[in-house]
């Protein structure tokens, strides 16, 4: 991907991600139109929306996996792309998928393997390294398609649903993990959720999309201190405004 | 393909020579001279090779990638015809083996009982012409005998009955074997039924073959010949030469072959062994160009210069 | 579309130059070789003598293939529902593979006569395997979890097979079917010297035996056109009934 | 297990049953089909001359295998990634399989001389083409959603090739294999009609030649048996590289 | 299926599903053990647990598609289950899915599209009736699987968290139609959820399940009255009690 020249529109930091005017047509279909979005060096940006709306178009066109047909794309450093779909290959084991980002980025077998492993324990997969995707629960294939993810070590995250397939506790459980691991070391992230509280628990700025066409509705920066800890949150009356306002953009 | 080396162990001139077909008893005269050690004797080395299809040893021959070939003398004539550069150098059978095979219970006896018959041929085009002309000299209308091409699976279709008989097959081979089998067949051999005579089986090799090599063949008939002379004496031995280097080959039936092809090898009285009668061969070849097999005639077709010498 | 085509037009161009320049270099003779020249001159001077034949061999191998593909899609439909058929038929089936034509020839003769009939079984022989192994294997890949999903609907054996089994092996049949296609030709090759009156394959035997090599070589030409042809046509047949396959990867 | 075996048994007896019964009705002229009680005295009365042969011809067999596996499988690749190069070799490949034998054969011994080398040669064009075709198949099958999250990856073509491609085509290739491993046989004995000294496809032809039909179908048995383990060796083969296929299903 | 002769545990209604001592184990791992559970005919159970404690599963015996390792499974009447993935054919078009269900009944196959036809509008899937799923969003294949599912028309519904790849407004929309349609003509059903909200707007009953191997913890018998509106439930204190008690026994 190209850098662009000018100069940025927020002086402050350099851009990670810019796309401007991009219009995705399929056939009859219209997924994105005149669509505008900029993200931060190290912004984490939450994408929700209407079913149907683009999200995840917009993110295939952000990894260059699919071309815009009308627009331009500027994205900074290479992205790594968490489909909606687990797309786990049923030949490998749990920790070969997990691996694979890293064999792809030229690592050893053994070596991405054994870097990969360490992390099941903490995503609560221990016990299930050596099992086939057709043995894991819906969770714990999303889990190992995160982990997938992460392990690209990519500047860029672009996250479809990570955690849609998650229970209550086990998905909170990764968002503070996911909160951690950026604390520890900043990355852009671009995340589609369906879940408000998701976004704002994790996002700086969350992106209100309209149904297909998918244009932006609202913008919400939310400037809630980190860490974010759910249990203080809920009671917050900051947060509940944030919620409200979010939904109510959604239609809710 | 790349040329061999010309010679073969200790100095000795290598010959190879491919088979009209898998070995057979036919062949023994060459396996015999193998075991009596002549070849070596006249100081060749003699490699026998089998053919990959009917066509392929004149083929091989003319292209020098052998030296001789074990071919029929209408196959040589008609190859000169089409300018291929092949002679035959020797016959190695003085006479046409091909024949009419019949079961009985389609009582063929005679030429004459081919009226109204189906005949399974190879749909090799001069035996059709010899069927022709066995009608013809017959007096049967051609147009009541159905000549059939079964390919070269000439027994089963007679015996499967899907003919009443074959043209193409040996009468010294398949003649014989179906006899050993208690099949009794008739057998009209095609020289007694009105085709003129010829030699079946002739040593061919290409005029430049014969240029560069001429001695070595003339060696190489004359260790034949000694070969034969030894089988006369005792066929038992050269048998088993052929037997040894084929373990596939019924030693019965063989034997049995062998028996009646043994004086096929003979020359005429007072003519050298491998003679190529001019006067037949002359015949012969008109006998194709009457019958549209070939435009010109078979003139050039065989020599009978490299033959070694004397009878047997 | 011209781009398309126009690397296959340069390597046979390439090919054929090859060919030729074979051929001219005297190394092998015109009786083993024939070079393109000579077969284009054979094509056209015996081109009635040519298309007879043709039409004869490309009824024999059209008629075998339908048997074959009839046949084959049949065994492995039953095989694969009926599990213990499967385990007991395929040693058979893979026999039937084995044994050399020269012995099933005379069976042949004997259960059809001369005539097209033991051709178009020779045909079939040939080409019923490749279709059978092909889609047995296909619909023994099928997604389990589709054939619980379908189970948990309380569909029939049938509508199984039909709904899911038989379109998620479609692809798999297709590979069997080009595989027939173009081995079909040759079976009817076989089919002809097992003794037959008329066929390219027939006369491509006669050329070899009367040294007419030139049209040795354009019989085989023409079957080569033949096989080509079957197999475009096959794949064609899998574009239009496989819509759905790798749509993604060419938008 | 035993009961697993048990129907293949049976239909064999059946089979069995049905060739004695069709051979012993005298119909049947016994020089054209041989009962399988002969075909069983042949078998042990010419066994040492089988066996001799039987080596012969799996000797050329596996060998004319192995080369035709690699060239396939490699043929098949290189055509997958390099599409152009596909589209330009895939008719000249049609063509190898549309030429007959007779005419190939001369060329054959032109190239290796005699020997093993042109039937190994000839084992290897009738086997390669299967497991191209397949596997070429099976490549241009991949689930396009994986592609596309491998290119995010970053996954160089190789990556991609060899840990998704590759082992999603696997089945195919052994639906391949499995064809190869059959006809391989038949391609041996062709070989061998294209003059040998021995093996089990002279041995045959001779028999044929000779009346002697009880041992030329004991080698017909004999080549049936090699065509059928080398189909088993296949099929374990692909249970031991495919691991992951309908593991469900079966618990 | 056998039916039960013994009189049921709740005199009131026939029982629809009684699993008892069921165990289910794959390999070392148990997925349940000693499960019981019975769903009254007409009742409707939303199963609420982590992720990988047996969920699935447990649906999948009750659908027939696995057997247990030990224990009784006694379900009256047919179920129709709808699998976590959503498992549409490829080859087949939206209402081509949509109507196999109905195919598979043995209606034939242009009645089955005629009948699936119309809700596509209603589920908001209208124009991509003849869209392949590869064309779909995953929400919009979601949406087909679950109208798949309905179309079976059978007594007892297995729905395998049948919103999660929803946003909150199309998914609150699909969850007030579901409501409404089992209003309309009652049916039992077993509702797999991560959502706690939707289990206690949906359902009469949520079953709490503990960690693998699966048992149940809790049982809620959610006696609010119906039609249950989301935005006036935000505002009930006895809503929030108990989606306190739900999640505090999911260990939040
Ligand atoms: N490959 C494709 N071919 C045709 N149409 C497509 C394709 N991919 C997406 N679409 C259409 O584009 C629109 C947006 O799809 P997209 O997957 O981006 O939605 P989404 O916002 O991710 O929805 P969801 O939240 O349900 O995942 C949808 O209407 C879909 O039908
Ligand atoms: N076919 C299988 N082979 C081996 N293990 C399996 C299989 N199916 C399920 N399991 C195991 O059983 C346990 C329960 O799986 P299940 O899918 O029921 O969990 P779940 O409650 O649905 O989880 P989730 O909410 O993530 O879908 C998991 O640990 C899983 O690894
Ligand atoms: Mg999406
Ligand atoms: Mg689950």
């Amino acid at each position: 991907m190209t850098t662009r020249l000018e100069a940025p529109v927020r002086p402050r930091q350099a851009e990670a991600v810019a796309v401007r005017g991009v219009t995705r047509r399929f056939g009859p279909v219209t997924a994105l139109e005149g669509f505008d979005l900029e993200v931060r060096d190290g912004e984490v940006v939450a994408i929700v929306g209407p079913s149907g709306c683009g999200k995840s178009t917009l993110l295939e066109l952000i990894a260059g996996i699919q071309r815009p047909d009308e627009g331009e794309l500027v994205v900074t450093g290479s992205a790594a792309y968490m489909p909606q779909r687990d797309l786990l290959l049923p030949w490998r084991d749990a920790v070969g998928n997990a691996a694979l980002a890293l064999e792809s980025a030229g690592v050893p077998r053994r070596e991405a393997r054994r870097r990969a492993a360490p992390m099941f324990e903490r995503l609560g997969l221990g016990q299930f390294e050596q099992s086939r995707p057709h043995e894991l629960s819906g969770g714990m294939r999303q889990r190992v398609a995160f982990l997938r993810t992460l392990l690209a070590g990519r500047p860029l995250l672009l996250l479809d649903e990570p955690f849609g397939a998650l229970d209550a506790i086990t998905r909170s459980a990764m968002q503070d993990w996911l909160a951690g691991a950026l604390q520890a070391e900043p990355r852009t992230v671009l995340l589609v959720t369906h879940d408000v509280t998701e976004a704002l628990l994790l996002a700086d700025r969350v992106v209100v999309l309209s149904p297909r066409p998918g244009r932006v509705l609202t913008e919400l920066c939310v400037d809630l201190a980190r860490p974010r800890v759910r249990r203080e949150l809920v009671g917050d009356p900051a947060f509940a405004e944030f919620e409200r306002r979010a939904l109510e953009a959604l239609g809710c | 393909g790349e040329r061999k080396e010309r010679t073969g162990p200790n100095g000795t001139e290598r010959l190879q020579l491919m088979l009209d077909f898998f070995p057979n008893a036919d062949h023994t005269p060459i396996y015999a001279a193998q075991a009596g050690g002549h070849f070596k004797d006249l100081g060749l080395d003699v490699q026998v090779r089998a053919p990959a299809d009917p066509a392929a040893p004149l083929r091989q021959a003319a292209a020098g990638r052998v030296d001789l070939a074990l071919s029929y003398e209408p196959e040589v004539i008609r190859a000169r015809d089409k300018g291929v550069d092949v002679v035959a150098v020797g016959a190695l059978v003085q006479q046409p083996l091909t024949s009419i095979i019949s079961l009985p219970d389609a009582g063929i006896r005679t030429p004459k009982d081919l009226r109204g018959k189906k005949v399974g041929t190879a749909g090799i085009d001069y035996q059709s012409a010899f069927l022709q002309a066995i009608l013809q000299k017959a007096g049967v209308d051609p147009a009541g005998v159905m000549e059939r091409n079964v390919g070269f699976d000439l027994n089963p279709a007679l015996l499967t009955k899907k003919v009443d008989a074959t043209l193409g097959s040996f009468w010294n081979y398949e003649g014989i074997d179906l006899r050993l089998k208690k099949r009794n067949p008739q057998v009209i051999r095609v020289d007694k039924a009105g085709v003129p005579t010829y030699d079946e089986l002739v040593f061919v090799a290409s005029s430049k073959t014969v240029k560069e090599k001429g001695d070595a063949i003339r060696g190489f008939l004359g260790a034949i010949a000694r070969g034969v002379r030894d089988l006369r004496a005792n066929p038992k031995k050269g048998l088993d030469a052929l037997l040894a280097a084929n373990r596939d080959l019924d030693p019965r039936l063989q034997s049995e072959v062998l028996k009646v092809t043994l004086p096929l090898y003979a020359p005429p009285a007072g003519r050298p062994f491998g003679w190529q009668e001019p006067t037949e061969w002359s015949a012969f070849g008109k006998f194709m160009r009457d019958s549209g097999l070939i435009q010109k005639g078979a003139g050039g077709a065989f020599t009978n210069d490299l033959l070694p010498g004397g009878g047997l | 579309m011209l781009k398309r085509y126009l690397p296959t037009a340069l390597l046979l161009l390439a090919a054929i130059g090859a060919w030729q320049a074979v051929a001219s270099l005297g190394s092998v003779d015109d009786l083993t070789l024939a070079s393109p020249v000579e077969t284009v001159r054979a094509l056209r001077d015996d081109s009635s003598l040519l298309f007879d034949n043709t039409l004869t061999t490309l009824w024999e191998v059209l008629l075998g293939l339908v048997i074959a593909v009839a046949l084959g899609a049949g065994a492995a439909v039953v095989m694969h529902v009926v599990r213990p058929l499967r385990d007991a038929a395929y040693p058979l089936l893979i026999a039937s593979q084995a044994v050399p034509i020269v012995v099933v020839a005379p069976l042949l003769i004997l259960a059809f006569d001369y005539g097209i009939g033991p051709k178009i079984a020779i045909v079939a022989l040939i080409c019923f395997f490749p279709v059978t192994v092909n889609l047995l294997d296909g619909l023994r890949g099928v997604e389990p979890e589709l054939l619980k999903l379908m189970r948990s609907l309380g569909a029939s054996r049938l509508a199984m097979l039909w709904k899911v089994e038989l379109p998620w092996a479609l692809p798999n049949l297709f590979s069997g079917l080009r595989i027939a296609a173009t081995v079909s030709v040759i079976g009817a090759v076989f089919g002809e010297w097992a003794g037959a009156d008329n066929g390219l394959g027939r006369l491509v035997l006669l050329g070899i035996n009367q040294l007419e090599t030139p049209r040795v070589y354009a019989g085989v030409v023409i079957l080569t056109v033949m096989a080509l042809a079957l197999f475009v046509l096959v794949s064609l047949a899998e574009r239009a009934a496989v819509p759905w396959s790798r749509r993604e990867v060419r938008s």
